[in-house]
């Protein structure tokens, strides 16, 4: 009998390992830099849903505290992104 | 460069995140967070707000200086240091009042401390973005 | 997975190296970047990780009832981390003043206080 | 948007008891204070509710361009005409036309890539654009008017 | 019963996420890609979520994850929207076989403005960079 | 002996540096607010040394938690005295900074990060705690930093990149070491470190932790082969700032060294022979350094490298003789270097120049100046009875009862090198004619009488403690032999800390 | 005698800063301290010759055994009188010659330091007390030779003079304390009982040649003689009484006394033997062909030393005596002929001995002065010169049978040198006729020519009267120097014997030299061609070398680049630990206590390592700031899985705000460019990856350690009792080690005040530095 825990351990949580080593060659490619910027986004998007699953698996709703944080704050580095690599181009 | 979109959205992340620091500073003592991370969290928010409108007109809400919430931030966390000394005992010892306050929970030097440290936090980091955006 | 935490510190101090041992200022600044992330998980790694509980005592209880992480390497990576901020901010800006004065982002230009009468 | 603050303050402490959302709205309203010294638009306050059901129409949404985008990415072959399309707005406010465009956004196939400077035209680019006039018809009177409609 | 509603839940979500990420990797230009990540990773990250908040029975857990799919949001859009124009701006390609354009030309380029009226555009379309930009660094 | 006021001079300083923050470009407020909290921070200081003189080790517990808990501050005799001596400097460097920096500099926070450095090195000698060590450490080469590129030009920033790179490589190894030390002991508090780290089995884990430490400290007191950051950078901010750094940066360096070795890893063979090694290396390389400088302020800071070794051949030795010298090296060398390079500040403020070959006629000039400087150049010598004669005595002394001939012929090639370039210095500087072509740009004589004054005052005061270390060695000799029979055995020091637990 | 060398000191302590205040009239008060001083020590002589011994004792620096001990014996009182006695009449000389000066007050400041040095050398019955006042001397010295210090030469001799006798000093400091380690005490009248222990000691010979190197470089011996001569550039006074009279005696004193603490030992005798021999045969020659008058006296007085030093090597009796004696004489007709040089030179203008002639005639009383010199220095009898040569050769002549008849010789060389280098001094400018620009030279005030015709009397009288003086005061100075009765009293007449013979033999042949040998320009350049392997050009080639040798080295290190630097260091710690990780054994790893590995875990690894890679090989600036960001979200998950969510926040907002700053500072740069070769490339690899290896290596070490856990337990079981607090973390952050986290804001802000500093201050030209 698969239990939940194993389900999320051996299914859900590789399906999202792999998701972001998938981001990852797109990181790695490139080819410009947005490309590398919208990747590392959805990194760290990833990122909360794996930290919402392993908190789920570890039984620590403490850790989502560490996904709200994520959620709220990572789309900065893409908007700094954004920003200067417009203003780059201006110089 | 301004977008309308980012900067419709930072009127409403503003106040958010900074309600968020003001969670993650009183609740430190329990949960995670802090005096450091909600530093940082309202120092972000104000971050933001200076790419929607341009770090000129964050400066014109926060009315003063970024930099002068160090000394206030310092001066309020060594004095709940230093605090214990009047009272016989090692600087940074807990001084804890004796009833719990709603909400906060306990009130104690430590709280005061992180609040200096918060403030000390936001300082520093808008003091040292919006230099560095200034000189653009 | 302590293995793989060796390895990451491993490849995180020779990644470090590696960039400080380069002529751009901006790789000087990762590479200490990458030390600074290095120390971090070996001090990491070495105050005994736990895939237990956070550090933080469950809201009915009054002290620890399970096996929980050791708090204080997280204490200190936390203050590390935070000074490791303040460094690296200054020496972003640091090297901003410096491109802005030579021109180059070459550390083999920065050679004037060598030559130069003070 | 004060009731807002304090729900989140709520929603984030996760204690519903009435000191906690008391003392959310005074943190609200003292972030408010901090922030309203250039805000004058006060009129959210009454579309809480709205916005919150508007939230989950928004959830559906998504899901059902997932289901597309999942489809198109496994198959092999691509079944997209991408576009950027000029779409002329009927919302004006600052708020109206955000939630259109987060709505756009995360909606099948389109995307806002920029809003003009006299916040009269967006720029979205569409995946499966058949023509341009088609596509702003129907979102015309599909998303935009429906969106309206709640709002005003 | 629960169990199996929250495996149906995170295999959907962790299925949503996973698609966009084969959608970054296989969309054959930056806006496609873009475009399918926006969607894709909020709906599989707010359905993990959902996840967590039926397995809290806490009310703090609930809370929290419907506050994260609602930053999630507000905020996945206005990154995209943000790194989207900036790519445009740069002169990031479009993919071959796209069908129209509309943008092009109506960047003010001293002053980054978008005019809405195609004759207040100062550049002339045939100027337009943007399209025959070649895959490269835009660094 | 429980002392809940051993921070107080850190907390003067503290204080000092916010009211200034507070007072941000009021330069006025911030002079007086500088040289008032530097006397206070001293007078507080010599109620410290006075009260460990009478009591003993003094300690206190941070946050009210027993040691090992909390962080624990302990005032020996060692660090009572550094942090006296940092008073000292202190207040020369704050009175001599009010008049001899641009006013810019004050308005963009010189003054709070000088106290804030001065803090920092209280700090570093006052905690017990090897994590708290690094923080302040992290102080210091912060406000370091920040002060050697305040209002920097291209050379002075390009000094201070090589400065800041190869300090944060010390701090880099400095941390490594702590993980580990913490990975083998499970504790920061230095007395309990040292009585768990005689538990580990495997004693070569603490001979590689060790490493690290001898490593990021060795670069901090710039010994070879780890010394380049200074040569590279010492010359280049104003003096005021380089006297602070040439007394106290690279001292620190060698506190902490001695600290840790007299407490947590009590030298073996191996490193008592890397030490000596390293010490006899550096001694050549400073004083091969400082032959062939021209400029006055790059002579000093290879000096310093030079002098450095000798310390650190001291350590290396590791008797209580030799300690005995280290220490009391390390106390005069705080009060000289600070002085010289407050007199290379003067001298730049007479002259324009650094560059011995411009300069010339200062003797003819300003001969009572001169002969001022020529006592502290001659204490840094080690011309008896100046302070600098002293220490050697024991050094020489110990190298001959451990027979380190090695130690002692470079001891008496860098004793012999510093006198010649020095006396080369004396000659081409204030003897020679300055050279005709050179317009000389004096920009001393026109100087407000109470600026002359307070520009002289504190080399005339430095100079003062020197003579008084050198006539009245016998004082500072007993200091340092109490402080070398705490280093010697550390169970006064263990026992201040953790109580009688120990027993 | 404590105060009689501070009352020098503290004179000249105050007349430096406030000698202006001083009038010129007044300054007749200054020769009255050498002449008090003097008294003071005339007065002593009969307890002296008694044969008891002052002691005096002042606690200095007690704990280390460094106290003010005075002793006053028979060596000591002789070198007192010298020093306060030739003093007076040096600062009489001196003040008219300096006269008008405007470093007057200064020039005796000096001279009273030099003076109070010099008695503290000669009194201290401790030898680190003497190394004290040595240095004074050597001090003062260098001051008074560079007086002149407008004058090129006067400079670079007070650095030779310096650099020479600071060296010696450095070596002499080390023999000293080398001598204390061994004889476990610094009190010269304790080690002249443990002489025994000194001479069986292995490292006796170290103590003995570091005390040479001391005393020959302070004495001018040879190869370090050199910088005597350079020294004549002092003004007159100073080389009359430094230079001839007094400081280079020191060396000879310092040998003197320790003469009974290390000599009867062949090492000692024979290394003073070949150095002072050679020396004096050597200088006495050099001496012929100078033409400046100070150069030979400077030479003849190099030679004197030698002889002086021969004369301790040789170590009978006899020759103690006849050293004592030569002390006194030499000193006395050679400050003497200096003072006569100056009054030529203050009057002439030249010193130039081809030039200079018949001065009699408008110099009479200096000639008197001089003539006497003259002949005590040549050795005529019934002057006290006689005495001196007499007993010389008594000494060679009573050494062991086959060396006797070789150091006579060389005796005899160098006596005939010195007999017409002092004719050459005394009476080459007197005699023969006045040249026609010499005839307005006039006699300068009485108180310049009176001080050198006193001592030519005092040394004709000392010369008819041999036996007075050698009671008073020579028997003693023997006696000390001996530390035993040597008994022997000084006679002018001994009978016609061998020694007589041989002092009028060398009489005559000096005299024939003196007629025969013309010195000037063309010989003194022939001589010179030898000096390319005279010591001076060779220390000059070592030290010219040495420089060499420390440009390259320093160069070679500190090449101004980082990377070099960095390189150098990363490849010293990897070199040290990779060492102790040596011995440190093979390493285990225990399987079963690692915890165990999952998927997401390896793939957050991946991914972080592919970062790293990006990094480390990307050549867009933009990417490399976009992996960083990606390592800091990995580390940010890895932080999660580890249960340390309060890390992970930090480490994650700290990351988004750092990858801000970047892209705010660094959009502007280029790209990198590749700069290096790839052999450097490789090379760097390779040492980066060693780095990494020994760290994990050291890592998995460390891993093998059981774990104490006693202080974190301790914060779990308090954390919420004691401290209020259920996130330990924030517990410790804000309470255990809030300490810590105070001074981290700290760091914080300075960090804060540097950005804002750095971009908003821009300092005007006018406010450089
Ligand atoms: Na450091
Ligand atoms: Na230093």
């Amino acid at each position: 009998m698969i239990t939940l825990e194993t389900y999320f351990d051996y299914v859900i949580l590789p399906i999202l390992a792999i998701s972001v080593m998938m981001v990852f060659i797109r990181l790695f490619k490139g080819p410009s830099v947005v490309d590398r910027v919208i990747a590392l986004d959805l990194i760290i998007t990833t990122g909360i849903g794996i930290i919402t699953v392993y908190s789920i698996r570890s039984n620590q709703a403490v850790l989502l505290d560490v996904a709200i944080i994520l959620a709220l704050i990572a789309f900065l580095g893409t908007v700094a992104f954004a920003y200067y690599i417009e203003k780059q181009k201006d110089d | 460069m301004k977008s309308a979109i980012l900067q419709t959205a930072t009127r409403y992340l503003l106040p958010i995140l900074l309600l968020f620091s003001f969670f993650l500073l009183l609740r430190g003592h329990y949960y995670p967070g802090g005096g450091f991370v909600g530093g940082l969290v309202a120092a972000i928010a104000f971050v933001l707000h200076s790419f929607a409108n341009g770090t000129a007109n964050t400066m014109k809400i926060l009315r003063y200086k970024p930099l002068s919430l160090i000394p206030i931030g310092l001066a309020i966390s060594t004095l709940s240091v230093v605090a214990p000394l009047l009272f016989g005992l090692p600087p940074m010892t807990g001084l804890w009042f004796e009833e719990p306050i709603p909400v906060i929970g306990m009130i104690g030097s430590a709280l005061f401390f992180d609040l200096g440290v918060y403030l000390v936090v936001i300082g520093v980091v808008l003091t040292i973005l919006f230099t560095i955006a200034l000189e653009q | 997975m302590e293995l793989l935490l060796v390895i990451v510190i491993g490849l995180l101090y020779s990644g470090g190296v590696y960039l400080i041992l380069r002529r751009s200022m901006v790789k000087l600044l990762l590479g200490i970047m990458l030390l600074g992330n290095g120390t971090n998980i070996l001090i990491f790694l070495l105050g005994k990780i736990t895939k237990g509980s956070p550090p933080v005592i469950n809201e009915a209880y009054k002290v620890f009832q399970d096996i929980y992480a050791d708090p204080i390497p997280q204490a200190l990576i936390l203050t590390a981390i935070v000074i490791s901020f303040a460094l690296t901010s200054f020496a972003i800006v640091l090297l901003k003043r410096v491109y802005a004065l030579v021109d180059s982002d070459d550390l083999d230009d920065l050679n004037t206080p060598e030559e130069e009468e003070l | 948007m004060n009731l807002l603050l304090s729900g989140i303050w709520v929603a984030l402490t996760g204690s519903m008891y009435y000191t906690n959302f008391l003392f959310g709205f005074m943190l609200g309203f003292f972030v408010l204070w901090i922030m309203n010294r250039t805000e004058t638009d006060q009129r959210y306050f009454y579309r809480v509710p709205k916005i919150i059901s508007f939230i989950f129409y928004f959830l559906y949404e998504v899901f059902r361009a997932n289901i597309q985008v999942a489809f198109d990415v496994v198959t092999p072959k691509y079944f997209f005409k991408p576009g950027i399309v000029k779409y002329p707005l009927n919302a004006s406010t600052d708020f109206e036309i955000n939630l259109l465009t987060t709505m756009l956004s995360l909606t099948p196939g389109t995307l806002i890539l920029d809003i003009s400077e006299d916040k009269k035209t967006i720029y979205i680019h569409v995946m499966y654009l058949t023509d341009p006039e088609t596509f702003v018809r129907q979102t015309k009177t599909g998303l935009e008017r429906r969106l309206l409609a709640i709002l005003r | 019963m629960i169990d199996i509603i929250l495996a149906i839940l995170s295999s959907i979500g962790a299925l949503s996420i996973l698609f966009a990420s084969i959608g970054i990797l296989r969309m054959p230009d930056f806006y496609l890609r873009l475009s399918v990540t926006v969607k894709a990773s909020t709906l599989g990250v707010g359905l993990l979520l959902i996840c967590a908040a039926i397995m809290f029975p806490d009310v703090s857990v609930t809370t929290k994850a419907i506050a994260i799919i609602f930053f999630l949001i507000i905020t996945a859009p206005i990154a995209a929207h943000m790194i989207g124009r900036s790519a445009y701006f740069t002169g990031t390609p479009l993919w071959k076989d796209t069908v129209i354009d509309e943008l092009a030309g109506m960047y003010n380029k001293e002053t980054h403005e978008l005019e809405s009226k195609e004759e207040e555009a100062e550049n002339p379309p045939n100027e337009e960079p943007n399209i025959a930009k070649s895959d490269e660094e835009t660094e | 002996m429980i002392d809940n006021h051993i921070l107080a001079p850190v907390f003067v300083q503290l204080f000092t540096a916010i009211a200034q923050l507070m007072f941000w470009r009021k330069t006025v407020t911030q002079r007086f607010l500088s040289v008032g909290g530097s006397i206070i921070g001293l007078l507080v200081a010599i109620r410290l040394f006075s009260r460990t003189q009478s009591e003993g080790i003094l300690t206190m517990n941070a946050a009210n938690w027993d040691a090992p808990f909390g962080i624990v501050f302990v005032a020996d005799t060692l660090s009572v005295t550094l942090v006296l001596l940092t008073s000292i400097a202190g207040v020369a460097v704050s009175i001599f900074s009010s008049v001899s920096l641009s006013r810019q500099r004050m308005l963009y926070g010189y003054f709070p990060i000088f106290h804030f450095l001065i803090m920092g090195l209280y700090g570093a000698f006052l905690t017990g705690d090897i994590f708290n060590l690094y923080v302040y450490f992290e102080v210091i080469i912060i406000s370091s930093f920040v002060l050697m590129t305040l209002g920097g030009r291209k050379a002075q920033l390009e000094g201070a990149v090589k400065y800041m790179a190869m300090n944060i490589l010390a701090s880099m190894f400095f941390l490594t070491g702590i993980g580990i030390l913490y990975g083998i002991t499970g504790s920061l508090n230095m007395a309990d470190v040292a009585m768990k780290i005689q538990l580990v089995q495997n004693k070569t884990l603490v001979g590689i932790t060790s490493c690290f430490f001898i490593i990021g400290f060795g670069i901090k007191s710039a010994v070879f082969p780890l010394y380049y950051w200074l040569p590279s950078s010492y010359h280049t901010p104003p003096s005021a700032v380089a006297a602070t750094f040439g007394g106290l940066l690279t001292k620190v360096g060698i506190y902490a060294m001695i600290r840790v070795l007299s407490l947590i890893f009590i030298p073996d063979d191996f490193t008592k022979t890397l030490l000596m090694v390293i010490a006899v290396l550096t001694i050549v390389t400073g004083a091969f350094g400082a032959l062939i400088k021209t400029n006055v302020r790059r002579l000093f800071s290879y000096l310093i490298v030079c002098h450095i070794g000798f310390m650190v051949g001291g350590i290396a030795m590791f008797t209580k003789v030799a300690l005995m010298g280290t220490v009391f090296y390390l106390i005069h060398d705080i009060v000289v270097k600070t002085t010289m390079f407050l007199i290379a500040g003067l001298i730049r403020q007479l002259r324009g120049t650094l560059e011995m070959e411009k300069l010339g006629g200062l003797y003819r000039d300003y001969p009572k100046v001169s002969l001022l400087i020529a006592v502290v150049l001659f204490s840094l010598v080690g011309i008896p009875p100046l302070s600098g004669f002293w220490p050697k005595i024991f050094l020489f002394q110990d190298s001959f009862s451990q027979q380190q001939y090695f130690f002692a012929a470079a001891l008496l090639f860098g004793s012999f090198v510093t006198l010649f370039v020095i006396a080369r210095m004396w000659s081409k500087v204030f003897w020679k004619n300055p050279p005709e072509e050179e317009n000389v740009e004096d920009r001393f004589a026109p100087m407000q009488p109470y600026k002359k004054l307070l520009m002289l005052l504190p080399i005339a005061f430095l100079c003062g403690v020197t003579l008084y270390i050198g006539l009245n060695a016998e004082a500072i000799v007993n200091v340092t032999d109490k402080i070398s029979n705490q280093l010697i055995d550390n169970s006064s020091y263990i026992k201040a800390v953790l109580g009688e637990k120990t027993n | 005698m404590l105060f009689t060398v501070l009352t020098g000191l503290i004179t000249s302590g105050l007349l430096i800063p406030f000698g202006k205040l001083i009038k010129i009239k007044w300054s007749f008060l200054l020769p009255l301290i050498p002449v008090l001083l003097f008294i003071f020590y005339l007065l002593h002589i009969p307890t002296i010759a008694g044969g008891t011994n002052l002691v005096q004792h002042v606690n200095w620096v007690p704990s280390m055994g460094v106290n003010l001990d005075f002793r006053l014996d028979g060596l000591s009182l002789l070198f007192a009188l010298l020093i306060t006695g030739i003093g007076t009449a040096i600062f009489f000389y001196a003040r008219t010659y300096l006269k008008g000066h405007v470093y007057y007050d200064r020039f005796f400041a000096y001279l009273l330091l030099f003076m109070s040095a010099m008695l503290g050398v000669v009194l201290s019955n401790n030898i680190l007390t003497l190394f004290v006042f040595w240095e004074l001397t050597s001090i003062s010295s260098f001051f008074l030779i560079g007086f002149n210090n407008d004058s090129k030469e006067s400079r670079s001799s007070a650095l030779t003079a310096l650099s020479i006798t600071g060296l010696g000093g450095f070596f002499l400091l080390a023999g000293l304390i080398l001598m204390g380690n061994v004889a476990g005490t610094f009190v010269i009248s304790e080690l002249f009982s443990k002489h025994d222990v000194l001479l069986a000691h292995p490292l006796y010979p170290l103590i003995a040649g570091l005390i040479f190197i001391g005393a020959f470089t302070k004495s001018a011996q040879f190869p370090f003689h050199f910088w005597l001569p350079g020294a004549m550039k002092a003004p007159t006074p100073v080389s009359a009484y430094l230079h001839s009279a007094t400081m280079v005696k020191a060396g000879i004193y310092l040998l003197a006394r320790f003469t009974p603490v290390l000599g009867g030992n062949e090492l000692w005798n024979n290394t003073l033997m070949i150095v002072g021999g050679f020396t004096m045969a050597f200088a006495a020659i050099h001496a012929l062909f100078r033409v400046d008058l100070k150069g030979i006296l400077a030479y003849s007085t190099i030679s004197a030393l030698g002889m002086l030093t021969f004369l301790l090597g040789l170590g009978t009796p006899e020759a103690i005596i006849a050293a004592a004696v030569f002390i006194l004489v030499h000193a006395l007709y050679k400050a003497n002929l200096f003072m006569v040089t100056g009054i030529i030179d203050h009057e002439t203008h030249t010193r130039d001995i081809t030039r200079l002639a018949g001065l009699r005639k408008v110099l009479f009383p200096v000639f008197i002065a001089a003539l006497l010199a003259a002949l005590s220095s040549a050795g005529l009898p019934s002057t006290f010169g006689f005495i001196g040569k007499d007993l010389i050769y008594e000494a060679t002549l009573h050494y062991e049978e086959h060396w006797a008849l070789w150091l006579t010789a060389l005796a005899i060389i160098t006596n005939v040198g010195l007999v017409a280098a002092g004719f050459m001094a005394g009476l080459k400018p007197f005699t023969g006729k006045l040249p026609a620009d010499f005839e307005k030279v006039h006699l300068p005030y009485p108180s310049m020519w009176i001080p050198p015709l006193l001592l030519g009397i005092l040394g004709l009288i000392f010369g008819l009267f041999p036996g007075v003086v050698g009671d008073l005061f020579n028997n003693q100075a023997a006696n000390a120097i001996a530390h035993a009765e040597t008994g022997m009293k000084l006679k002018i007449w001994h009978g016609f014997n061998m020694v007589l013979l041989l002092s009028i033999a060398t009489l005559a042949v000096g005299i024939v030299v003196y007629l025969v040998n013309k010195p000037s320009e063309k010989k003194l350049a022939a001589v010179e061609r030898f000096n390319r392997i005279a010591p001076q050009r060779v220390f000059l080639r070592i030290g010219r070398s040495i420089m060499r040798a420390s440009a390259w080295y320093t160069h070679t290190f500190h090449n101004g680049y980082l990377r070099s630097y960095h390189i150098k260091i990363i490849i010293f710690a990897e070199l040290l630990l990779a060492y102790k990780l040596w011995i440190s054994g093979p390493i285990k790893i225990n399987w079963e206590e690692l915890t165990p590995l999952s998927w997401y875990e390896v793939g957050i690894v991946a991914i972080l390592l592919g970062a790293l890679y990006i990094i480390v090989t990307t050549r867009s600036r933009l990417t490399s700031v976009v992996s960083t960001s990606v390592i800091g979200y990995c580390i940010c998950l890895m932080f999660v899985f580890y249960s340390a969510p309060d890390l992970a926040m930090t480490q994650f907002t700290i990351d988004t705000l750092t990858t801000v700053l970047f892209v705010l500072v660094l959009y502007k740069l280029p790209s990198f460019i590749n700069m290096t070769s790839r052999w450097i490339v490789i090379r760097d690899a390779m040492v980066a990856l060693g780095f990494g290896v020994i760290l994990s290596l050291i890592a998995l070490r460390v891993l093998q350690e059981p774990n104490t856990t006693d202080v974190s337990s301790f914060y779990g079981e308090n954390s919420y009792l004691l401290a209020k607090g259920k996130n330990v973390v924030n517990t410790i952050l804000v309470d255990f080690r809030g300490i810590d986290t105070m001074f981290e804001t700290v760091v914080l802000s300075i960090a804060a005040i540097g950005v804002y500093s750095l971009i908003r201050l821009r300092l005007k030209a006018s406010e450089k530095e």
